[in-house]
């Protein structure tokens, strides 16, 4: 028997993030918790949902969660797999994704994101991957859902370098630039849920983790937190979600060892 | 037409010292043996283009190969950094490394653009980001219809394409299937090309009508190295070696058991030592 | 996600007059029962959107339900002339036909552009011709790194396209196969879309990773009208009836016999009168 | 047995386009007679020449000819099938066809060709098809050969109409613009083949077919014809081509009458 009591702060953050996801929505998957929590909703209350990985694969069903973005199983699961340009014009650029999944190294009070550099783009004291797709997924995609464990590292005043767009300096940044896309309207952490606030487009909690205090989140962000009026508690996950989150990761692990 | 040569005859006749060279394969059938033939070779200053360095350009930038890097992610996928990638970047070992870096979707459209003989390709992006900031290669173009501005780059026509594919039939001819990537998009664009392939064939046995081809009229030269894509993988053939590519963060994040490393499995082998490398990944 | 409906419903409910409708196909999978369905029920004033205007354009046009027409060759190919819509450009019958004309590769440009949700592409064209001193939507863009001047074209979105195919599962998703022309772009241009199809299937058994599908959430209607693309053709299933081809000729030349046989042949049946033609085709 | 000398204008004409394919040409062909030249020359002296159709079948061999371009027998026999984007993209635009044949309604003494209207384009006298892939062909390919039947009323003193170009107004238009192709290097009609000249781009009588004379040519010419210094006679058909070619279009007939 599962204890819905017994969870992890990542799985609790995957789970929030899984039921985000509606039925109807067309996916844009990154690697790791976005992924889990993209199947993880695939796998219970949202199985029409669809999953595109930016390898080119369309909806995909993998049984365990890639290690890459271009794993065998994602292609071999899929309806169908189309060529790299394919997908970054027709798919994401075509304005066909509804929710776009990122992560980052860095986030700011406006859900902007660094995944770049630490120091000065030219002498980096940490040269990190790069923006890869995230660019052009904060821009193209319906809305952004964003999953990152809280730290003060992470969670910063001021990003040295801005790699996707989040809401910027706030307020009607995006529309200012022209875009009709939302932006971040979700930040799932492993402490609680943000939200950008409807007026400054600043992320506030609207939702604490069970047994999640506003100080133990303020501990863990590098800026002043703004909390909503009306803050709940997540609801925890539910046995079946942890179920079948553990049964993904399990198979996971178990066809990632057997393999060389 | 191409021509079948051995991977060290190829390699040999079309990379030079210097050229701009892109070997791709996203995740799926990245060409890792003819990464090591350049390495053996010993080529330097090379422009390496790829969207995404992976660990055969860790490699190769860690060997000292390339003075310049074109790419829009470089980390090693789901595991973390690229140790001898950063290492150039932030300390300037083995030698100091340029960096051109755009986004998949700049670089996608770039190579798309080069296989359509374009001088640059136009697309919505790089908005309310820092990369335009610090990279002259992105610029904007006015639509002569709308006046609306998008991102703007220039084509990527690299000296040389490397690619691996599943197979080629005895004319030359190359299949692709499975995760295609940009590959057919960077051997169009490119000069000259080397295909690595599992296999030549008598009948490519292509899937449907609308298979991935690559007529051997739009190949420099073919080279059948079993196993070549290993640790990434070849649909149909063997699976991706997760595990290497977890175990490639301890090797390479310092630079001795790099080296050594380098030395043993790169210097004293040959591309045949990936045929039992991919057999037991299959 | 894709509705399934019968032709009629599916054409009642999508393409509305003064509509700007592609019906697509190039040579293969031409939907000419969606077309007929369109006479059938009396649409007016539309902007038809085509490279290769065939025969079920010349009905169309023939009939009066186009006030406009957008396309790169307007022939019957290997045959001739398209005797109505010379009618309609050069004498009005039975009514005026604006023209926007372009080629080939312009229209395949700016499907592609749609495709992409960009306002516009770029391409090597119409150097040294005449067809840009006739069409104002024929302009040029500048490269911003090389200062080359470029033919630009505005992106097609069409209101509607619609379009043929070999199949679709019960979830919607449909597989084309063979010359697939522009019909995915068509399709992924448009703001609503049609596909007609051969049968619904309980899998597509899709040749291959990389089949031509479109996901049922990028398509508005489904119908199933079996023989749907005929005297066209649909690969796997019925061969191209040229016969007719070359029998419309003859059929088309005069306006009274036009008019007898689309009585005969396009008022007084139903998208059911396919199946019989294409089984003779088979 | 075939009697080589009996051959019929079209047949010469056909010959005489097969024999200007070399082995190693990538190929773009049209409907008729280019399509008759290119499949004779692939079954007779130039087996692996890849042929294209803008349809997007590429290395296709029919076993007979197309009535259309995109006839299901040229993609069951090609190599592979693109779509028409990528045809025009990649493979046109891309500078990998090496010879481009075409056809027109019209044509003038610098090989620019009409097939858009005869009389004012916006009250046309006869509204022809248009120009369909011509324009670029034109301008893309390594080199282009026309073939046409000899009439006044088609080789004309002025085009009403330029649908694609050719030599514009002779000398070095095509380098005024920016070309690097060659464009028409060679037109093959029902009478003589001619060639612009290396100077003005003047198209040229270089070869007369058997039996023609210089004044029946220039019957069919509407402006003044211009004649090679070394005018020589068109090796007339072999009795192998003739059959080759003979039983191509028995073929197609055949195959043709067949069908519905």
């Amino acid at each position: 028997m599962i204890n819905p009591q017994a969870f992890t702060p990542n799985e609790i953050m995957t789970v929030a993030a899984a039921r985000a996801l509606r039925n109807s929505d067309v996916c844009f998957v990154g690697i790791g918790a976005p992924s889990a929590a993209c199947n993880l909703a695939r796998l219970t209350h949202a199985p029409g949902i669809t999953l595109i990985y930016e390898s080119g694969t369309i909806g995909t069903r993998p049984q365990v969660l890639p290690l890459s973005i271009g794993d065998g199983e994602l292609c071999e699961t899929a309806l169908t797999t189309v060529s790299v340009p394919e997908m970054f014009r027709y798919w994401l650029q075509g304005g066909r994704i509804t929710v776009g999944f990122l992560g980052g190294a860095q986030i700011d009070r406006y859900a902007n994101l660094n995944t770049t550099v630490v120091g000065p783009y030219d002498k980096p004291k940490v040269r990190l991957p790069g923006g890869g797709g995230a660019p052009e997924i904060a821009s193209s995609c319906g809305e952004v859902f964003i999953t990152m464990t809280m730290s003060s590292r992470t969670f910063v005043e001021r990003l040295p370098f801005i790699t996707s767009f989040g809401h910027g300096a706030g307020g009607a940044s995006r529309e200012a630039l022209g875009l009709s896309t939302k932006g971040p309207t979700r930040v799932m952490t492993d402490l609680c849920v943000l939200e950008p606030a409807a007026d400054t487009r600043e992320l506030t909690v609207v939702s604490l983790h069970p047994g999640i205090t506003r100080e133990a989140v303020q501990a863990q962000c590098g800026w002043p937190l703004r909390f909503a009026d009306e803050l709940i508690e997540t609801t925890p996950p539910t046995a079946e979600e942890l179920r079948v989150l553990r049964e993904l990761q399990d198979r996971t692990d178990r066809a990632h060892r057997e393999e060389a | 037409m191409a021509t079948l040569l051995s991977l060290a005859e190829a390699v040999a006749l079309h990379v030079h010292d210097g050229d701009v060279v892109a070997l791709e394969g996203f995740t799926h059938l990245i060409p890792f043996a003819a990464g090591h033939e350049l390495i053996r070779q010993r080529r330097k200053h090379l422009t390496l283009v790829r969207m995404t360095p992976d660990l055969i350009y860790d490699q190769l930038i860690g060997m000292g190969a390339a003075d310049r890097l074109v790419f829009s992610w470089g980390g090693n996928p789901g595991v973390g950094s690229l140790h001898r990638l950063r290492d150039a970047v932030e300390n300037g070992w083995p030698q100091p490394l340029a960096i051109e870096e755009h986004s998949h979707a700049a670089m996608a459209n770039a190579y798309e653009a080069g296989a359509a003989n374009l001088p640059f390709a136009a697309f919505r992006g790089y908005i309310g980001v820092d990369l335009p900031k610090v990279n002259p290669r992105i610029r904007t173009v006015e639509c002569p219809f709308t006046g609306e501005k998008l991102a703007a780059i220039p084509a990527l026509r690299p000296d040389v394409a490397i690619i691996h594919a599943q197979r080629a039939d005895r004319a030359g001819n190359v299949l692709l299937e499975g995760i295609v990537g940009v590959q057919k998009q960077a051997v169009l664009a490119a000069k000259r090309s080397i295909v690595t392939v599992e296999e030549v064939v008598d009948r490519l046995d292509a899937p449907g009508y609308n298979a991935t081809i690559l007529p051997s009229w739009t190949i420099s030269s073919i080279a059948v190295v079993p196993g070549g894509a290993y640790p990434s993988y070849a649909q149909g053939y063997y699976r991706r070696a997760n595990s290497f590519y977890k175990k490639w963060d301890a090797i390479a994040r310092e630079r001795e058991s790099f080296l050594a490393w380098m030395q043993q499995n790169v210097i004293e082998q040959g591309p045949e030592a990936f045929q039992s490398h991919a057999a037991a990944a299959r």
